[in-house]
């Protein structure tokens, strides 16, 4: 078990930022969603052992949240969402004090720094001062830094923060690869649902400091509907039209296409067969399932109504900041 | 005309009640403090226009303009927040001239009320101080006014030329300006505060080496680095009082164009 | 770029005319010393929702800062509205920015801010109060417009930047990365007020390296590569200049290997792949001969189709088909 | 032939026992090092010892030169007159004062930037607490301080006794170097505290060394000012003021801990409020310390 938490509760003051949150993560790579001031950043710091639960238990890596922060931190890799480096430091340095802070010996940390860096795709540029990097390098030596001392498990906050398309797939593989290749747990907070889906197989939903759904993506994706999605060359009114004259059910198309029911006995065929008979060819087709979006919409519509919940979002949780924050 | 209150408006409301401004204030009332203290020791009669003044000429009036106009544009460029005073209607002419306005004002503010409150304060003493003094705390107000603008206009630029303007300007008024005054000879007039303290210095019919007491040159190692900046210079030059407002007068008003040409050029934000 | 051949190169004679443009570039370039941000660049961009994409260090940022008058042309002519935007700043009565800076008067409130932004575009107080309230409404922050800025969230000060920037109900838009930093209900409901903005016939420039986000909200792509455009219009028309690289389309079935033989026969097919024991990738030169064969075989339901897709004709495939 | 991984590998060593302030301490001493400036300007600060101790040698070389046969008393008079306890403080003042430009210049960017930058959310994700942070942090800009008003002290105390004609000198001075020493910890660690909060209370990285020396300065100023005019209305009150200022309290403790007698001494300071200013100053610095450098804080 990889992170066990049983009833946790975390306060800042009167306000509760997490309310009994329970979950067992048994370990592979989980994707942490949720709204701004869900708890996201609240429940990273207090698995990290930054932040003291006021009640509840909780066990990561099979450490205790409350007595053994140090070791949970030397075991843990954590890569933040901010710019976090010093000034006049250049890759290989920022990375072996890293290294020497969580207990490598320093020639192991050197090691390790180097190898961190080749691994992030950054050999080229090691011995230059972080300051003077791209965005996407930044990035990649924040990577690199939470990967130096050699954690079990890691959390990636927005990994992919600023960073190109053609970055931002290269950034994405290799968080994808920590999980697949080398057998590190990842953790991955993201706004950006596509990328959670490429890297993640689970994932849990925090909304309001409570659990919404938890589980693995496929599971939460599936649909009871057997319905399809269809999109078509020419007019996809038209295509609509005629598929709803014949017995379908079809909503009205956008962008992705329309969300067609056959009628009752019919399989795919009958909407190949409508294609044809409109003369136009089907351009896309694909067994509907629920989007990542659909499945953290509708965690979220359960606890609350929409309009509600929109609104009751940024009702003043409180704005935490780290260290280093200048505002 | 709309276009240069509102910024002005703005900048103020900005300054006004921040901490910057309260800190600053407070320090301009440390001379009234200590002639509190002084006097509950029944000592401090001449305190006004001697200690009093030096301490204002010296300190204050160099000093308290650097924070606000480097505040003014160094602090918006670094933020980048000028971006969202550019991309609106009110032309960048304007935008300096506001900021150089709400920058001299807040100077004057902060000075001011420190002046004015050891002028008040000095009635303790002498009941009859400000109808004998009231000429002199008036040259002193001309002599703030004018020499805060050129001040402002140069911190302005600093502001917008230097990577680390604070500290330049504190090489400027507490390395360059207080050296130049230990150093008899030709270079003086190139000072500002030359003309600041010329005014005062006229209007109260005084000498130099009265204007800087001997008091500062106290007998310690640590005392003898006071002297030195406080009280080493006692053979300036001293400009008429029309001479010296004039050139403040143009002074400020030169710096002010060249820093609306330098920021009229200014594009990198 | 063995692709750029095919497209038209973004030159000053070959660019296309829109009526009624809102912001016209004509050849302009832009260096800062050595340095080289943007070359030659000529477009023009009218009403509606204009996606403007590129890798970082493109020459975006420095577009951006040309198009908006903070920066000046090293030559060429850039006019928004038809006016200088460096020389006459008047022309941002009806212009507004969202800049990608996360920093505010941190010591103000949120309404206070946009109020006073608002004030400077001539509005007496009770107008521009008003004028804040509802571009703050507008994006959903109504609850928090009374907290200081250092008090607020990247996501409350991500939707309190566009707020200022649709304080004066501004003819042309341009929003640099607005959806950075905010979770998955804003960006949802940013995307459609952005959306809705350039139905309401605004100009709209919008960048973001969120290239799904982008499809979702723009009709026209501005695509920047290495200082130069290096193509423009909507996505459709772009893959379809595209003529150097055949399509391709998916296609999963329960039997690969009989669909696969008789795929050769159709015409266009230029190869297949087999992606995964199921499924089939199939370049082609004409796509509509092989999708009306497949829809016909299927309707026949001489073949079994799970899933078919055309897995080049969406904004990610073209930005690396062209890009990298 | 075999083919290596060369890719990511995990590290499962062993780890060392060396608590975290270590790797900072260390780390802020290089950084330090490796700063030219800074370099620069630790040599030139240690510099003043070598010309005095240059002095010492030429003066007793006189002194030796023109020696005519006199009693031990007068010996000692003679060496005492030279250089002797009063010399030392001057001089390891001016010393003093140069390391505390150092500590200003290596001290003022060390916490600030780290908050300005960030680097702390990366620093505290790791295992250390706030604790080691700040006491590797503080003993990195100590240890560079210390080493710039110890070197000189016992520079200058070791020409004093090679140099001198006197035979008796090492009896004379054998509780000079203790002194010394003392009083660089002491100084060492109290200018340290006041540089370090300041630096942790104000982000930008030059503006805490400037709001630093500006502070001191400003008390300097003020503080003498208010005394000079008060010494006309009371005696012993304005030598209990000039305690408050952080340069004259720094020199009067060091009287004190050099062991120079009231009567020998060229100040007018109290020994009570310079110690309890200096006392303040350093208790003051932790808290500042404290609540300014947080893992996490919550704002609203």
């Amino acid at each position: 078990m990889i992170l066990e938490l049983k009833n946790l509760c975390i306060d800042y003051g009167r306000f509760r930022a997490v309310h009994e949150l329970s979950l067992q993560f048994e370990g592979g790579a989980i994707g942490l969603l949720g709204p701004n001031g869900a708890g996201k950043s609240t429940m990273i710091r207090t698995v990290l052992g930054l932040l003291k639960p006021s009640s509840g238990e909780g066990k990561i890596l099979g450490l205790d949240l409350r007595r053994d922060s140090v070791e949970i931190r030397r075991r843990v890799g954590y890569m933040c969402e901010r710019d976090s480096y010093p000034p006049h430091l250049n890759a290989v340095q920022w990375l072996t004090l890293l290294g020497e802070i969580s207990g490598l010996p320093e020639r192991a940390a050197r090691e390790r720094a180097h190898e961190c860096l080749w691994f992030a795709g950054l050999e080229e540029a090691r011995y230059r001062e972080v300051e003077n990097f791209s965005v996407g390098m930044k990035q990649r030596v924040k990577l690199a830094a939470a990967l130096v001392h050699g954690p079990e498990l890691v959390f990636l906050d927005e990994p992919t923060n600023g960073l190109d398309p053609a970055g931002r797939r290269q950034m994405l593989d290799l968080c994808k690869s920590l999980h697949e290749k080398h057998g590190i747990h990842t953790i991955l907070a993201s706004h950006l649902l596509p990328d959670v889906e490429f890297v993640c197989s689970q994932v849990m939903v925090l909304f309001k400091g409570r659990l919404q759904a938890f589980g693995p993506i496929a599971d939460l994706k599936r649909s009871e509907k057997k319905a399809y999605v269809v999109r078509a060359t020419g007019s996809m009114e038209r295509f609509v039209g005629a598929l709803r004259e014949r017995g379908a059910v079809a909503t009205e198309p956008d962008r992705k296409g329309s969300i067609v029911e056959p009628p009752v006995g019919a399989g795919p065929e009958f909407i190949f067969e409508t294609a044809r008979s409109i003369e136009t060819s089907v351009l896309e087709f694909s067994i509907f399932q629920r989007s990542l979006e659909d499945v953290f919409m509708e965690s979220l519509r359960a606890g609350e109504a929409m309009g509600q919940v929109i609104r009751k979002a940024m009702d003043a949780p409180p704005v935490i900041r780290t260290a280093g924050e200048v505002k | 005309m709309n276009s240069i209150t509102t910024p002005i408006a703005l900048f103020v409301r900005r300054e006004i009640p921040s901490k910057q401004m309260v800190i600053l204030t407070l320090a301009c009332l440390l001379p009234s403090v200590i002639f509190v203290i002084l006097r509950m020791f029944g000592a401090g009669s001449t305190f006004f226009e001697k200690e009093g003044a030096a301490l204002f000429f010296e300190a204050a009036i160099p000093l308290v303009p650097i924070f606000y106009s480097v505040a003014a544009f160094h602090e918006e460029f670094e933020q980048r927040t000028i971006v969202y005073l550019l991309t609106r209607p009110p032309s960048r002419t304007a935008y300096v001239v506001a900021k150089f306005l709400t920058a001299w004002f807040c100077s004057i503010l902060s000075i001011g009320i420190g002046v004015t409150t050891l002028a008040v304060l000095s009635m303790w003493s002498r009941p009859d101080f400000l109808s004998h003094y009231i000429f002199v705390l008036g040259m002193m107000f001309v002599s703030i006014t004018l020499s805060t603008a050129v001040y402002t206009g140069i911190f302005l630029i600093f502001g917008m030329v230097l990577k680390y303007p604070v500290v330049s300007g504190l090489i400027y008024t507490a390395g360059w300006e207080k050296l130049v005054a230990l150093v008899p000879g030709k270079l003086q007039p190139w000072t500002i505060s030359l003309y600041s303290k010329s005014i005062f210095i006229v209007a109260t019919d005084a000498e130099p080496q009265d204007f800087f007491p001997e008091a500062f040159k106290i007998d310690s190692g640590a005392g003898k680095v006071a002297g030195m900046f406080l009280g080493g210079n006692t053979d300036m030059p001293i400009p008429g009082v029309a001479r010296s407002a004039a050139t403040l007068v143009i002074l400020a008003g030169l710096l002010l164009v060249a820093s609306i040409m330098l920021f009229r050029e200014r594009e990198d934000v | 770029m063995n692709h750029a051949e095919s497209l038209k190169n973004g030159s000053a004679d070959g660019s296309v005319k829109i009526p009624n443009a809102t912001v016209d570039i004509a050849g302009l370039s832009k260096w800062f010393g050595d340095v080289v941000a943007v070359t030659n660049v000529t477009f023009q961009i009218g009403p509606g929702v204009t996606g403007l994409l590129g890798p970082n260090g493109a020459g975006k940022s420095t577009l951006f800062k040309c198009m908006t008058g903070l920066s000046a042309p090293s030559t060429g002519s850039v006019r928004l509205l038809g006016r200088d935007a460096g020389r006459e700043p008047d022309v941002f009565k009806e212009t507004g920015i969202c800049p990608d800076v996360d920093r505010f008067y941190e010591e103000m409130r949120g309404v206070e801010f946009i109020t006073w932004l608002a004030r400077l575009h001539g509005f007496d107080k009770k107008t521009a109060r008003a004028a804040a309230e509802r571009s703050i409404e507008r994006v959903g922050m109504t609850e928090v417009m009374n907290k200081k800025f250092g008090a607020m969230s990247k996501g409350m000060r991500q939707r309190m930047k566009f707020a200022q920037s649709i304080v004066h109900d501004p003819r042309v838009l341009f929003l640099d990365e607005p959806l950075n930093g905010m979770d998955p209900l804003a960006r949802h409901a940013t995307v459609e007020l952005i959306d809705k903005l350039g139905r309401e016939g605004k100009t709209v420039v919008v960048s973001s390296h969120i290239l799904h986000e982008v499809d979702a909200m723009a009709n026209r792509i501005l695509l920047l590569v290495n200082g130069r455009i290096l193509a423009e219009g909507s996505v459709r028309e772009i893959r379809e200049a595209i003529r150097t690289r055949p399509h391709r389309v998916a296609l999963t079935t329960r039997t690969p290997r009989p669909v696969a033989q008789q795929l050769l026969n159709v015409d266009g097919t230029l190869g297949i792949v087999f992606e995964a024991a199921d499924r089939l990738l199939i370049d082609t030169s004409s796509p509509d001969v092989l999708l009306g064969w497949i829809t016909n075989e299927a309707a026949e339901a001489r073949i079994q189709v799970d899933e078919l897709a055309l897995t080049d004709e969406n904004l990610e495939s073209i930005f690396e088909m062209l890009v990298g | 032939m075999p083919i290596y991984d060369l890719t990511y590998r995990g590290w499962r060593g062993q780890r060392t026992r060396v608590p975290g302030w270590f790797p900072i301490l260390e780390h802020s001493i290089k950084i330090s090092f490796r700063n030219k400036m800074l370099k620069g300007a630790y040599i030139v600060g240690v510099l003043p010892s070598f010309g005095v101790c240059i002095f010492l040698y030429f003066a007793n070389q006189q002194i030796a030169s023109r020696r005519m046969p006199i009693s031990r008393e007068q010996v000692v008079d003679i060496s005492r007159q030279l250089f002797d306890l009063p010399q030392y403080q001057i001089i390891l003042y001016i010393q003093g004062i140069l390391a505390m430009v150092v500590a200003a210049l290596i001290g003022g960017a060390g916490i600030s930037s780290d908050r300005r930058s960030n680097a702390l959310e990366t620093i505290f994700s790791r295992a250390v607490t706030r604790n080691q942070y700040l006491l590797g942090r503080f003993l990195g800009v100590v240890t560079l301080v210390l080493g710039a008003t110890l070197i000189p002290g016992f520079f200058i105390w070791l020409a004093d006794l090679l140099f001198s004609a006197d035979e008796y000198r090492l009896e004379a001075t054998l509780a000079y170097p203790a002194r010394i020493a003392i009083w660089a910890v002491e100084f060492s660690v109290s200018s340290t505290l006041l540089v370090l909060a300041f630096s942790a209370l104000i982000k930008r990285a030059w503006l805490g060394t400037a709001a630093f020396v500006v502070f001191l300065l400003v008390t300097f100023f003020f503080i003498n000012a208010l005394a000079s005019a008060m010494r006309r209305a009371s005696d012993g009150a304005w030598e209990f003021v000039r305690g408050f200022s952080f340069f004259d309290a720094q020199f009067r403790v060091q009287a004190w801990i050099l062991g120079i007698p009231r009567t020998k001494l060229d100040t007018h300071v109290s020994l009570t409020s310079a110690l309890i200013w200096v006392v303040a100053l350093a208790v003051l610095s932790v808290f500042v310390l404290y609540r300014k450098v947080r893992p996490i804080e919550v704002v609203s």
